[in-house]
């Protein structure tokens, strides 16, 4: 019996429900080596800031118990590079390309908006609010309501690209910024970024990342990312791309069933690199073992 | 790069705690250069959840197999050591940038601290094959911690050993031997690896002479591939990827005493409680 | 080379810095069977209610990676019991006690707390503030710097004891949290609690626990909890009780470095009911193996 | 309550996926009594971090060594499943209730779904030595699935089996047989041990012919021994601990049909894809 693997997220038509959790996925070129990338449902950009950024001092990665700290600190080459060099190049697997963007203010959202207007290929725009807002002494815009509703209010104003918001789990209410973030014009809602963590390393009394504490990604957080991800799913009615933690097909139907309509993988790719193809595999099997024809069957499906 | 499924087809534990596994794989050995490394899942079952861990390609066995040498340092190397020949490995690689050396190369100084001679034989292999003359000089800290010594001495002109302890060669550290024996030498190119402590010395040794050098850099890495931006390691051309754009590096290039190289350092963790004092 | 393991805690002296983490040790009844529970640093009673509480419906509890979850819901029998049956087996162990207390309302803390003056052989009262504040809409008493600052002057104003604030990790700014209970009168703060976390059997596609959502514990979440602990050793001058995901004195030398004065142990007394002994036993010869004297040689000295 | 760290002495898989194993503890297997059960770390290293898992003690070897009997249904039994002969497991028990009987009964009906056999076997053994008289019947979905059917043959006055698919015994459900023979045993007491649908209906038949009936009740557990207030059990006198109050049951208390029986009954999981619409 075939399967339909289809979904339709914010307008972006996806052949299967499956992409690459931004920054964990380069562009593509690097992957493009282990499988045929244009197999994905779409593919996420890793954040993209309007001018360059450094990054980091290393080390900027630790392996934790299930799980492991990343504090890259949003290296790239910015918005004028990435225009240049990496879109071009992402437009090849033909396959819708989400480009994911943070600023450290709202203009800077706003004007990466702006730049990204009319840029062939560019299907849709994934808010990256886990990042400090310098003019509101550092906080994060993805921490409070009321920056989380004008980081995207700016960003809606100065697109008509599909907007995805991606949410920062470091808090306490996630259904609440999810609301604002929906009442401010996201199409749609990804979820979890990295929890904040540190790691300390016994032998040398220093901790294992330069800028000491970074973001955990991994197995370890799945049960808070599904968690999220079903709170979420009963406040507000976009769609939901659900990440945190997947690594076989089995994770990934844990969160359509508590709400997401496609998934994002991060960490499972360092590990290997063709995670996402046997998931896509794994969900096309579990449908069609359990007599499921449609994987928008599962969606929010949790027996609550 | 590949990813492969590869075989065991030898296992051995050369020195307490050393290992080296010759892994089946047609594609990598095929593709291999000395320098570059493969990221290894290590164990069989991975549902450990265990990131892959980096090892130099030790020797090839041409279109057919690879060898790597490695360390019992931690979790990732103590599922490693466990694995059983005909255990299928999950590999990557070839992976990152090889050493160089220009057509006309008269002379090369190999030099290893511990497991550093893990790409050096691979490379004294090749240079061998070319027909380029070198020396090699092993550190260890005691004899039974030197390693591939009768390799060395079998490929190299002449090949130098230095114990810490006087257990074997000469005795003090590798970095003494060098300074001691470089005017003599004169290599055109230095090849070092080991801890970042010994490379930073060699590192200014080569620079006052003149000479050439090319280390090998270790990072904690996450994709190993180039994709996270996780494995920098900071040179005078700012941020360079250990995994991609290393991790063979002219030393002149480095920046060194940077945080990375110091916590990486295997033998970076003597630690000195003097350092510590009682606050409460 | 004697090493000294003992360190004073808001006044409490022990004997050692390690303790069971509220919830995980019944009162010491069913672990005394294993080991003697005497040479514990302190034992920390399960969270007594002014009222007894049913607790959640069944399934409770199920694993997760690296990590468990839980919806005990508070399970207890009420004050009263608590003072007459309990207390009284308790203090057999001659080591401290530390009563930990919830309350729905400011009142019953600062009743709980008026109820425990003068009774004998309690050292000191532990806040757990993770619990919703019914008065407060349900938002939990540890989410907000203000209710948490009153919870915790309700408390001081109606206790001379020592007085420890567990704080929830559900919350951004975990700095400003434990600001807020220092300044009302905490004597120390505990951290973390439970993070909140979801599991979805994908067989029945029912949650794994009755109550949907519950508190994730253990090795999953250590990195979060290590974090936090230093986030806030930056931030107040209290001893701190470090707690999450400590499995072996590894983990917790972690914590100490962190800036935790004392750590207490949680999933891990399932695991292996004697871990807290090894955990003692390993402390005491990683001080000797490194040639330090005191444990106290390590609290906050992670060196960044 | 001992913990121990038991030897495996033997390991057999009696049934496809089905494993005994018998461990060494001299203090578990002098102080078990029939119904009670052990919490085994499963794996010889535990670093995957692994709650214990519960698993009823299958029978004894008096004063040195017990087994248990379990079926792999998940990642704890597939580790378990991988432990060899002379591997040390730790191992917490003997815990929980155990079967009761008045000192002069007369007659009794062990009856077992599937893996239900596992304390049953040890309770037949008890009855067998105190001369007690007892009927079996054990329930299975084909043959295969039939475990210890010999043994209770050997020990019981007469031993029903009963295959949903009529591979052998009767044919359909355990229940059905017991439907159809409960009026002409009549015993007095019925042991019934296995999914918990199964146990319902046992417990409305015992019920209905006024005849006692214990169960055994399966919960997900944490600690095992009371401390965590985890495998509560909703009975007519309010939550129980299945590891501490239970895990054996006098039917008539049970809640019947709450969350926890219909989620953990191990044949529970056959899902009806028609439950869940297309609402998109
Ligand atoms: C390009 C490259 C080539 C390497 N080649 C070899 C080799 O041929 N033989 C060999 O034995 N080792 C080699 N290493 C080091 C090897 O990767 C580490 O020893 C290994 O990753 C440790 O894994 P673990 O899980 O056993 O240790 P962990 O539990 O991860 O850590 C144990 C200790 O080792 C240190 N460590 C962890 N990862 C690294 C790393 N990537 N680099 C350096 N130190 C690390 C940690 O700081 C820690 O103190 C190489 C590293 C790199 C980057
Ligand atoms: C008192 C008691 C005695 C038991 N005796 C036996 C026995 O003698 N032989 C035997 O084979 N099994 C027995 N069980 C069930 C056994 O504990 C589970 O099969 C085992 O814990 C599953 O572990 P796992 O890691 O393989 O599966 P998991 O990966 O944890 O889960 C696999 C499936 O098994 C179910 N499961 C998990 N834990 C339990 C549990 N505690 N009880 C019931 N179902 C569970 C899960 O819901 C899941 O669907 C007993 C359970 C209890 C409570
Ligand atoms: C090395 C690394 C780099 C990341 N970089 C970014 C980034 O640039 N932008 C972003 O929005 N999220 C970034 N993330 C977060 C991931 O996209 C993802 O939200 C998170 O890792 C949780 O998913 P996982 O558990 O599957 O990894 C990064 C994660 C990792 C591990
Ligand atoms: C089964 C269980 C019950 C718990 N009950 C309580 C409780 O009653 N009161 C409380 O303050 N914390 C309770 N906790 C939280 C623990 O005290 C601890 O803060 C948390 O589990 C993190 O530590 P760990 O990772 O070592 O388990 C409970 C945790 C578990 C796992
Ligand atoms: S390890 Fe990922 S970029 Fe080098
Ligand atoms: S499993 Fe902990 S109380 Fe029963």
């Amino acid at each position: 019996m075939s399967v339909n693997l289809s979904v339709t997220l914010a307008g972006i038509k996806m052949k299967n429900p499956v992409m690459p959790a931004s920054g964990t996925f380069g562009n593509g070129r690097e992957f493009s080596e282990f499988f045929d990338v244009g197999r994905l449902g779409a593919i996420v950009a890793k954040t993209v800031t309007l001018k360059p950024r450094e990054g980091n001092m290393p080390p900027r990665v630790c392996e934790t118990t299930s799980g492991m700290l990343n504090s890259i600190g949003l290296q790239n080459e910015g918005l004028g590079y990435f225009l240049k060099h990496d879109l071009p190049y992402m437009r090849k697997f033909k396959i819708p390309i989400i480009v994911n963007i943070a600023g450290n203010t709202l203009e800077e959202y706003a004007q990466i908006c702006r730049d990204l207007r009319g840029v062939e290929g560019v299907s849709a725009i994934e808010l990256n609010i886990s990042c400090p807002n310098i003019k509101a002494g550092g906080i994060a815009f993805g921490a409070s309501s009321k920056l989380a509703e004008q980081v995207t209010a700016a960003s809606r104003y100065n697109t008509d690209l599909p907007l995805i918001v991606k949410l920062t789990p470091n808090v306490y209410n996630i259904s609440k910024i999810a609301r604002a973030v929906v009442s401010a014009g996201a199409d749609a809602v990804s979820l979890i970024n990295t929890l904040v963590g540190m790691s300390i390393d016994i032998k040398t009394f220093k901790p294992q990342l330069a800028n000491y504490t970074g973001g955990l990604s991994g197995p370890a957080i799945k049960p808070v990312a599904v968690r999220m991800v079903w709170e979420v799913a009963q406040t507000v009615d976009v769609p939901i791309i659900g990440i945190g933690g997947i690594m076989t097909a089995e994770d990934a139907i844990e969160f359509f069933l508590a709400g997401a309509t496609a998934i994002a993988v991060g960490t499972a790719n360092f590990v290997n690199p063709k995670a996402m193809v046997e998931i896509i595999e794994g969900i096309e099997r579990f449908l069609s073992e359990r007599g499921f024809t449609d994987v928008r069957q599962l969606i929010g499906k949790v027996r609550v | 790069m590949f990813q492969a499924k590869a075989d065991v087809i030898s296992k051995k534990e050369i020195s307490p705690g050393v290992f080296s596994i010759t892994l089946i794989s047609p594609e990598i050995s095929r593709n291999a250069k000395p320098g570059q490394f493969v990221h290894v899942l290590c164990g069989v079952q991975n549902d450990k959840f265990l990131l892959r861990r980096p090892f130099s390609i030790h020797r090839v066995v041409p279109g057919r197999a690879f060898e790597i040498l490695f360390q019992v340092v931690g979790s990732g190397t103590k599922e490693l050591s466990k694995v059983k020949i005909h255990d299928a490995l999950d590999v990557i690689g070839p992976l990152g940038t090889s050493f160089t050396y220009s057509p006309d190369i008269k002379s090369a100084l190999l030099l290893a601290g511990g497991l550093g001679v893990a790409p050096l034989l691979f490379l004294a292999e090749e240079l061998t094959e070319n027909h380029v003359m070198f020396y090699a000089m092993l550190g260890a800290q005691t004899k039974t911690k030197l390693l591939r010594y009768i390799d060395f001495k079998r490929l190299a002109k002449k090949t130098f050993a230095a114990t810490e302890d006087g257990s074997f060669g000469h005795e003090g550290t590798v970095v003494a031997l060098l300074n001691r024996t470089v005017h003599r030498l004169r290599p055109q190119v230095i090849y070092a690896v080991g801890p970042g402590k010994m490379l930073q010395k060699v590192a200014e040794t080569a620079d006052d002479f003149g000479i050439d050098c090319q280390v090998s850099i270790e990072a904690k890495m996450a994709c190993g591939v180039g994709a996270c931006l996780g494995c920098t390691c900071l040179t005078r051309q700012g941020f360079k990827l250990t995994c991609k754009d290393g991790p063979i590096f002219n030393a002149r290039d480095i920046m060194w005493g940077e945080s990375e190289v110091e916590q990486l350092s295997l033998d970076g963790y003597k630690y000195e409680a003097a350092e510590i004092t009682d606050s409460d």
